[in-house]
């Protein structure tokens, strides 16, 4: 199998190695793919959407559907797994921790060094995907460390302490409706007669906009919804994960 | 010399990317330990990104976030911002990644929790076993 | 409103998988009704964009409102809406079948299992209507996490199966993810039509990167549908699988993945790239000789039915795959054609199996045993499906093959008509060994005893009546196999470019 | 950006994706591919991608590691290979 294996890897390795040799020069600014499209995004993201950051506007306009899908798999990936180990026989012989302490109270100083981080670390999330616009970040990343606040909660505290904040129910409840934000606005893009997620139909029912400016707000309502599912779902993951499905007794 | 030195070192990036895919992938066929096979298609896939990310290098170019100066100004300088249409997609390719590297854990633990191990040739002769 | 149609192809099970999972939470059953009538929805738009692109040609849809390079845009042509419409029915009829199949098996999970199957037919909707080679990645995703999660669900051997699956799944998407790569540092584009454009005009076609691009691609999609030997994942994942979801993946993914291979065959990389390279047809035809050779006879050794019925299927891939590297008018039509019954005879085939096992409790072929008697109703349409299979006249896969055979023998490709009818051959055999034991199950046999055989009844009504259908498709697709063979070639011949 | 940095970013990842792979201890095998990916976050924010490297500290850095340590400890972290 060994050697099956690197003869494999060897042959798709020389392949793209002789292949590279065909690649424009790193760093080549006139390269095929550094003009084409990238020309149009760099020189006309900000007459088009108002956003200075062009990867967030790319990301959640010129090509909103993908990152609709991205938020999807997530979405579908959370929703997997609570189903894979909600299932099955539980056998309680080999659910014994291994190599670990038993699980004693929390220590004092943690606690409340986890008590004063977690709302910083919240309202720097709020930050990165509000801010997104114009600095690097999104619905996304914010929406990954919301749910890393959680899950230190969880590791100060216990698994139950977190989820009481934020039940397995609670996160599928907001998992879709993050999701229901990010369709929505596009399918209110339909109801007013544009194509799907086409925002700047929009500035018809957002007060104080144009065209333009309602792109940028949309973006920042599809960014939230982003994050609603991302948090929640990464966190629904994490719980699922770490107790064997059960919900109970985490690390 | 030089001109083979220049060749290396030009396209560096490239030569990385493949060596990273040829550990991943090799990792993900050969190795018996589950997890070990996760670990290597994490590293199979960020060599994939970081093949995307090189593609839209620009030397002496600053990150894709327009200038307010230069929109109000000047015209933009398509050669002062890197490509970010490969951000654009790796982004997605890395929560993809995460997402298939979670499923991928709850198979391991539902393995565990049937079979009691996760190495492959254990783990095939129990299911023969059954 | 007739230009909203295309993304409401995609749009309307994406809002069911939303309310199925919420309406989860407080009403199980409420995600059943959702999922079923998301799928009829979806069944009338996908025939009406049908008729409307039968009329008007190709449409275009752009998201975004941003035309096709900058944006995302759908491309729908009448062959995609063909699969659109194969893809909408057949899963309409695992989803009619799954209640009543999730009822033994997975009972108190429909609350996770519809909604996933919902996200699953989104994706595969949306493999085939994107115009965007990245946009196909995600949607390809979508589709693979999803049938993973359902695939572990299942008890047993599901799950260690499912690991393989995950880990080769991985596999193909990233290879597929890496051609685009390549594709894109080539020209600069990632809709469909504009790189062929880019490629067409810049003479960049024969060029290495868009050769190992091709390559990277085509091995990715491999991967994805089960060629023979890179089908190492597909016979235990999907036999091992509830028989509602093998219902509703068997007949469809792989089949999606060879429409998405025959998409880049005619509509980025075109016929004159894959004849510029002679040798190449020729490796496809001997990779697909040996898929079909292999998987017919690892079919005939297998006990398991399920498992049998997955090697045919990995044989069928075969017959596409080689179809496809004929390059030709009429093979194309052939594998079109295929792509529509092969979807047919498989879910007829495990819809049945699904019912036999169901009715009698075992999954050994010796399930079948008495199998005339005791169910008459099933069985029939078990061998209507399995007829088939082999190439019996009136069912649509005797024209499927007809059609596969005509075009190899244009091409002078003898082996693969050789292969075609030793697979044809296996299949007769493998029938004439599940029909001796339903029919002359007179004669004593041990498994009788320790498998408590001949006491059942028929199978549940909820899984025979999506199983009447399909074999009801198995012949309406054969007996309407000459205007419709017509019809896809004039398509095909638009499509890539033929006279 | 500095080519020589790059550089001996590009070595350093191979080490590390080496060494995960070949340490016997799954949970040094976890640490060891979040400085992988921790490295990789700081080639890509080097390279200009700030958005991506900034999602791969999150996701690749944080919670991929956090999720395969939880399944380490939930299973087993020992393995002969």
């Amino acid at each position: 199998m060994k050697v099956f294996a690197f003869c494999l890897v060897f042959v798709t390795g020389v392949m793209l190695v002789m292949t590279a040799q065909d690649f424009p020069a790193w760093g080549d600014a006139h390269s095929a793919p550094n003009q084409y499209l990238s020309t149009y995004y760099i020189q006309h993201t900000y007459r088009d959407t108002a956003v200075p950051n062009i990867v967030t506007a790319v990301l959640a306009d010129y090509r909103g559907f993908d990152t609709m899908f991205e938020t999807s798999v997530i979405f579908c990936a959370g929703l997997g797994i609570a189903a894979i180990l909600s299932f099955g026989p539980r056998n309680p012989k080999r659910r014994k921790r291994l190599g670990l302490p038993p699980s004693a109270e929390g220590d004092l100083i943690i606690q409340t060094t986890t008590r004063l981080l977690i709302p910083v670390t919240q309202l720097f999330a709020l930050y990165v995907i509000a801010h997104g616009h114009h600095s690097p970040g999104g619905g996304f990343q914010g929406g990954v460390i919301l749910a890393a606040s959680f899950i230190l909660l969880s590791l100060a505290y216990d698994l139950n302490m977190a989820l009481s904040r934020l039940s397995d129910r609670l996160a599928l409840l907001w998992g879709n409706g993050g999701l229901l934000i990010y369709a929505g606005i596009g399918l209110i893009c339909v109801a007013l007669g544009a194509h799907f997620l086409e925002y700047s139909a929009l500035h018809a029912i957002l007060p104080a906009t144009d065209s333009v400016m309602a792109r940028s707000h949309a973006m920042l309502g599809v960014e939230i919804g982003v994050g609603f599912t991302v948090m929640s779902m990464l966190f629904s993951i994490y719980t699922q994960l770490v107790s064997l499905g059960s919900l109970e007794d985490g690390l | 010399m030089t001109d083979l030195m220049e060749f290396v070192v030009s396209r560096f990036n490239y030569w990385i990317y493949v060596v990273l895919m040829m550990i991943g992938l090799y990792a993900m066929i050969s190795k018996r330990n589950y997890v070990k096979k996760l670990i290597g298609m994490t590293i199979f896939q960020t060599s994939i990104i970081l093949f995307y990310v090189s593609i839209g290098v620009k030397s002496n170019a600053t990150i894709p976030i327009v200038d307010h100066h230069d929109v109000v100004h000047s015209e933009i300088l398509v050669d002062h911002y890197a490509n970010p249409l490969p951000h654009v997609l790796m982004l997605t390719a890395i929560v993809v990644g995460v997402a298939t590297l979670g499923v991928g854990l709850a198979v391991i633990e539902k393995i565990y929790r049937q079979h009691g191990t996760i190495e492959e040739p254990e783990l095939l002769a129990d299911v023969d076993q059954t | 409103m007739n230009d909203q149609l295309a993304f409401f192809t995609v749009g309307i099970p994406l809002f069911g998988a939303i309310f199925a999972s919420l309406a989860g939470l407080w009403r199980a059953h409420w995600c059943q009704r959702i999922a079923q009538t998301a799928i009829v929805g979806t069944a009338i738009v996908t025939v009406g964009l049908f008729l409307q692109v039968n009329e008007v040609g190709a449409v275009h849809y752009q998201l975004g409102g941003w035309p096709a390079p900058i944006g995302i845009q759908f491309h729908v042509d009448p062959l995609n809406a063909l699969v659109l419409i194969v893809i909408t029915v057949f899963a309409g009829l695992a989803l009619w079948a799954a209640p009543t199949a999730l009822q033994d098996e997975l009972p108190g999970q429909e609350r996770f299992v519809y909604p996933l199957m919902l996200l699953l037919v989104t994706g595969l909707l949306g493999m085939t209507v994107t115009g965007d080679a990245f946009n196909l990645y995600v949607m390809l995703e979508i589709t693979s996490l999803s049938s993973y999660a359902l695939v572990a669900i299942g008890k047993g051997r599901a799950a260690v199966s499912c690991f393989t699956y995950i880990v080769m799944g991985t596999i193909g998407a990233s290879f597929y993810l890496l051609g685009v790569g390549y594709l894109y540092l080539k020209t600069g584009s990632l809709n469909m039509l504009d790189i062929k454009r880019v490629m067409l005009e810049g003479h960049l076609i024969q060029s290495q990167t868009s050769i190992t691009g091709f390559i990277l691609i085509t091995v990715g999609l491999w991967i994805k549908m089960g060629l023979f030997p890179l089908h190492g994942w597909l016979p235990n994942a999907y036999a091992f699988a509830p028989h509602a979801v093998t219902n509703l993946i068997a007949p469809l993914m792989t089949k999606v993945s060879v429409y998405v291979a025959v998409r880049y065959m005619l509509m980025v990389f075109t016929p004159d790239f894959m004849l510029a390279h002679e040798n190449w047809s020729d490796i496809g035809q001997i990779i697909a000789c040996v898929a079909i050779g292999a998987g017919s006879l690892i079919a005939y050794s297998q006990t398991d039915l399920k498992k049998l019925l997955c090697y045919l299927l990995v044989a069928e891939v075969g017959y596409m795959v080689g179809g496809m590297w004929l390059v030709n008018p009429v093979a194309f039509k052939g594998v079109i054609y295929h792509i529509v019954s092969d979807a047919a005879m498989t879910s007829c085939l495990f819809l049945g199996a699904a019912s036999v096992i169901q009715a009698t409790g075992h999954r050994h072929v010796h399930a079948l045993r008495h199998a005339a008697k005791t169910m008459p109703w099933t069985f029939a349409a078990f061998v209507l499906g399995f007829l088939s299979m082999i190439g019996v006249p009136p069912t649509c896969g005797f024209f499927s093959k007809w059609f596969l055979i005509s075009g190899a023998v244009a091409e002078g490709a003898w082996w693969y008509v050789a292969a075609l009818l030793f697979s044809s051959l296996m299949n007769a055999l493998i029938f004439f060994r599940l029909v001796e034991m339903a029919l002359f199950s007179d004669v004593a046999h041990p498994a009788d005893e320790v498998m408590d055989m001949g006491k059942n009844g028929e199978a549940a009504i909820g899984l025979r009546l999506p199983l009447w259908v399909s074999s009801l498709f198995v012949l309406g697709i054969g007996l309407a196999a000459q205007p419709f063979g017509g019809w896809i070639e004039r398509i095909v011949r638009q499509v890539g470019g033929w006279p | 950006m500095i080519w020589q940095f790059d550089l001996y970013i590009l070595v350093l990842l191979v080490v590390t994706a080496i060494v995960s792979l070949r340490v016997r201890d799954l949970l040094s095998a976890a640490m060891v591919s979040g400085v992988y990916s921790l490295l990789m976050c700081l080639l890509w924010a080097e390279m200009g991608a700030v958005d991506v490297a900034f999602t791969e500290a999150a996701v690749g850095a944080g919670l991929s590691t956090v999720f395969m340590i939880a399944t380490i400890l939930r299973t087993t972290r020992r393995t002969t290979d």
